[in-house]
């Protein structure tokens, strides 16, 4: 391709941009919503996903040990804990601990703690967290083996609800994502398709003046591209104000609702719906012209 | 140069617009096709740049076969061959200038070369002065004069004219016959679908008159119609 | 019937189309508008249906005001007015047929009419049998005779007539302008741009010459030109 | 509107879904899919909504009765509970009852329990829900003042993050909603726009010819109502489908998960979805069409 094409392409955008401004209008506002909804549930899901990952983290193993363990044996137990396959983190709970922690939650029940705090029936404990959810049961097992082990705490129940919930939002969220970038990337090419065959007759005529396909599609997929960039800077644009602002109202209102820091969320994002649209408009472009340059 | 063996033309709609048409034109000749409305003439010429593809038979220029080119191909052959079609086929979304720079644009000529060539050409059809107009925005005999413009900026070897004089008046229209007969001197093959009795009678050139797609009459410094009356 | 008061038509890129032109046409009258390419002919038929309005003056036609008239009543002048565009403006996805029957459907006529008077407009101007096809499938001559049939389907009272024949044979030229000539005659008023020499020779009516936006000379049997040679 | 418009303007829908089949295609496509990703989100939006309300529901005010009250006292703390404003249910849980749910708690924590099992601690209660839960608060502060309460317990903290993760839910899911709803009207409109402006020089044509402005709308509104129910139809079907099959699986899956019933929800949003398709179909025809009509 010789520069002057290269400078006829550019020119040639620039008017067609120009001379059918309602259009691009037209198809620019579609590109940037359509990229909009598909990054705002992608914000969503990103953002369900980590609080899904979190939750399962916080799931635990609770190992307690005799009152009778001396402590060297308890440092073992501790060792081998640490050692299990799959352990992340292990913390020791001393009696004291133990008992603070149920007054925190029966703080109400004067009557009952005080009758617990005369003499401390709570073991010492380890809690054990896992990398993965599905390592809490063999891990609970093994801790059940060791010696000194009086019981093993592990609520089976909330820990498969808990999977369950976070599974089929993960699912779920993903799959409603892929269908609406689907759905998006065809009502782009859509409305590409539908701008392009308004003016199938220009197409018509260029050819027959001697123009080659490559001439031809040159223009249009830099106009396809220039649409979907542009229409993908209004989303990222969007989309960064209204994470920012939703992210402090959370940080402000509800701490105890873990969102993604923003970066490199942000501009990860950004970087893949400006990659998305020039991409759609490219190939948008180029596939709803081909049937036109057959003149 | 020019030559259709045979040739058949029938339309989707099973309209024959050419039955059995034998023709051949050498390098360098200057044609009229004539006959009615519907005679077939514009199909005759919309073989030739390959818009059309013959049914039956063959359409051979510059000693190729165009509906054997290759799709790549094309766009070459159609440069060599310089059109003003019947209805025009202006770009709606570019002023005059454009529209003729177009077709250097896509030889891939140079800057230079088209802003030298391009202004020339618009005064050589009159329409200096409206260079920056739409089509839209042109009389008909404008729009006809930029067509003319555009399939003459290339210098091509073959120059098509369908109806090139419809819309202008005599006086114009003599204007376009002398610019004609120029590029033919120089060189160019021309081929003339017209209705343009006077102009056929005077320019005593080879006619072909064509009627229901054959060709009934081809004469050599002919006449636009033998006459009854 | 149609009157131009010290009419000026400034396009919007400053083209002064119209210079304080004067003109009064009596009903039943036959009007030829002549002059060279770019005079204005065709911007003075297009005040008269209102596609353009004047700048400046006044555009009278049936004892109204064009440019003073409401919305809604525009669609009722235009269907007095039977018009034969330049460029044909034919819809592009309706058939011959359905083009004809839509200037007709536009008047609320009943469907029967409509089946009646259809066929009947499209056998006089010779395209019975290209009733199914649509304007792209049509010479430009079938494509001119298409756009005569829509203009006088309606039985215009005033018939604007823009080249009508820049694309037919002499034969298929005079065939129309024996067509006009009986709805003349049948009371329509008729104005024919047109740069057919022979024909305005010939026919003997009132010719209107322009240039360069003005009347240049109104005759009554007049000719085409006064010719210097 | 004589018959004879009446037909043409069908007749000429028709023609002209037939002649434009690939513009057509495309926008039902549009439509469709927009109403599609709108539709999806109301039935998530409705079921969050649902579920937020469930989990306020659940929160219940616990009121304790002193252990020496004779039980027709109790049974006048009932009745004063019940006589509160928004009051909904009291259920009344046994000394008894109690320790049962004690152990089911604790059922790992063996020691405790058997400690606690010796004499009975637990106070009768009863469990008090409320119509909305602001109400909770004015609930309890009038329980607490009622002879013979011992003491009145409802989790205020934990309460108020639930509201303020259902509130946080409702608004944002209407939110997201309300603006999909919108981007998703702006969708449609514009490629009704964009396939009106390719036939803007036939609009001029027609009215050149003597067409007046409502002969020319009427067909293109038809046309737009057409595409919008079609597409809407599309819509209906694979939402209904689709939220049939999620269903299922929740049952199946997740029964704790409590989704809306599938009717009257999808038999509404079916009506609102194929409204809304016309609506917006007619009226993005009817607008469009404007600025070419003035010829
Ligand atoms: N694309 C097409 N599809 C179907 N029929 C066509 C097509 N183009 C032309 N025809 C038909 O073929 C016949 C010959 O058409 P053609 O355009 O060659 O005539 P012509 O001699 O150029 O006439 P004119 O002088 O009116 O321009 C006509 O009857 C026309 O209706
Ligand atoms: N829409 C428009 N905008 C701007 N200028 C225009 C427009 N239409 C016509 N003109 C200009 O006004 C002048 C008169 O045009 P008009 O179409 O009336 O000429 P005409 O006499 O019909 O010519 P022809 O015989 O070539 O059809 C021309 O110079 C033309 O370029
Ligand atoms: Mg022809
Ligand atoms: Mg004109």
């Amino acid at each position: 391709m010789k520069s002057t094409s290269l400078v006829f392409g550019v020119k040639q955008t620039a008017r067609s941009l120009r001379q059918n401004a309602l259009m691009s209008l037209a198809s620019v506002l579609t590109v940037a919503l359509s990229l909009l909804v598909a990054g705002l549930f992608g914000l969503i899901t990103a953002n369900l996903g980590h609080i899904a990952r979190l939750a399962e983290q916080q799931v635990e193993v609770t190992v307690f040990v005799h009152d009778t363990l001396p402590v060297e044996a308890v440092r073992t137990v501790e060792s081998q804990l640490k050692a299990l396959p799959g352990v992340t983190q292990v913390t020791f709970v001393s009696k004291d601990e133990a008992l603070a922690r149920l007054k925190a939650v029966f703080a109400n029940d004067k009557d009952l703690l005080a009758e617990v705090e005369q003499q401390n029936p709570l073991y010492r404990s380890f809690e054990v967290r896992t990398a993965r959810p599905e390592q809490i049961k063999p891990t609970a097992e093994a801790a059940g083996k060791m010696t000194g082990v009086v019981k093993v705490n592990y609520k089976q129940e909330v820990i498969e609800k808990l999977f369950r919930v976070t599974r089929a939002i993960r699912v779920s969220g993903l799959a409603i994502m892929v269908a609406l970038a689907l759905a998006m990337v065809m009502i782009i090419s859509n409305t590409i398709r539908i701008t392009v065959f308004a003016r199938r007759r220009e197409i018509a005529i260029m050819k027959l003046v001697g123009a080659t396909d490559g001439f031809i599609r040159w223009p249009f997929v830099c106009e396809g591209v220039f649409l979907g960039v542009v229409g993908a800077g209004f989303t990222s644009l969007a989309l960064w104000s209204s994470y920012s602002w939703a992210w402090s109202g959370v940080q402000r209102g509800m701490p105890f609702i873990p969102l993604l820091p923003k970066q490199p969320l942000l501009l990860d994002l950004t970087v893949l719906i400006l990659g998305a649209g020039a991409l759609i408009g490219a190939i948008g472009s180029a596939l709803s012209l081909r049937r036109f340059l057959r003149v | 140069m020019i030559e259709l063996v045979d040739v058949t033309k029938v339309y989707p709609n099973d309209v024959v617009a050419l039955k059995n048409v034998n023709l051949k034109i050498d390098r360098g000749e200057f044609v009229f096709v004539v006959g009615p409305s519907g005679a077939g003439k514009s199909t005759l010429v919309r073989l030739l740049y390959r818009e059309e593809v013959a049914t039956r038979g063959q359409v051979i220029v510059h000693g190729k076969n165009v509906a054997r080119l290759r799709r790549s191909s094309i766009p070459l052959l159609r440069r060599t061959i310089g059109v003003i079609f019947q209805d025009f086929k202006l770009l709606p979304d570019r002023n005059a200038l454009d529209n003729v720079a177009f077709a250097l644009e896509v030889t891939e000529a140079s800057r230079r070369e088209i802003r030298r060539r391009v202004p020339a050409v618009l005064d050589l059809v009159g329409l200096k002065d409206r260079a920056r107009a739409f089509p839209h925005e042109l009389s008909g005999g404008e729009q006809q004069r930029l067509a003319i413009a555009r399939a003459i900026i290339n210098g091509p070897s073959i120059l098509v004219a369908d109806e090139p004089t419809g819309n202008l008046d005599p006086d114009t229209s003599w204007g376009i016959m002398n610019l004609l007969q120029t590029l033919n001197r120089n060189g160019a093959t021309v081929i003339m679908a017209t209705h343009a009795k006077a102009i056929v009678n005077a320019m005593k050139k080879r006619v072909v008159a064509m009627d229901h797609g054959r060709i009934i009459r081809d004469q050599v410094q002919g006449v636009y119609a033998h006459e009854v009356n």
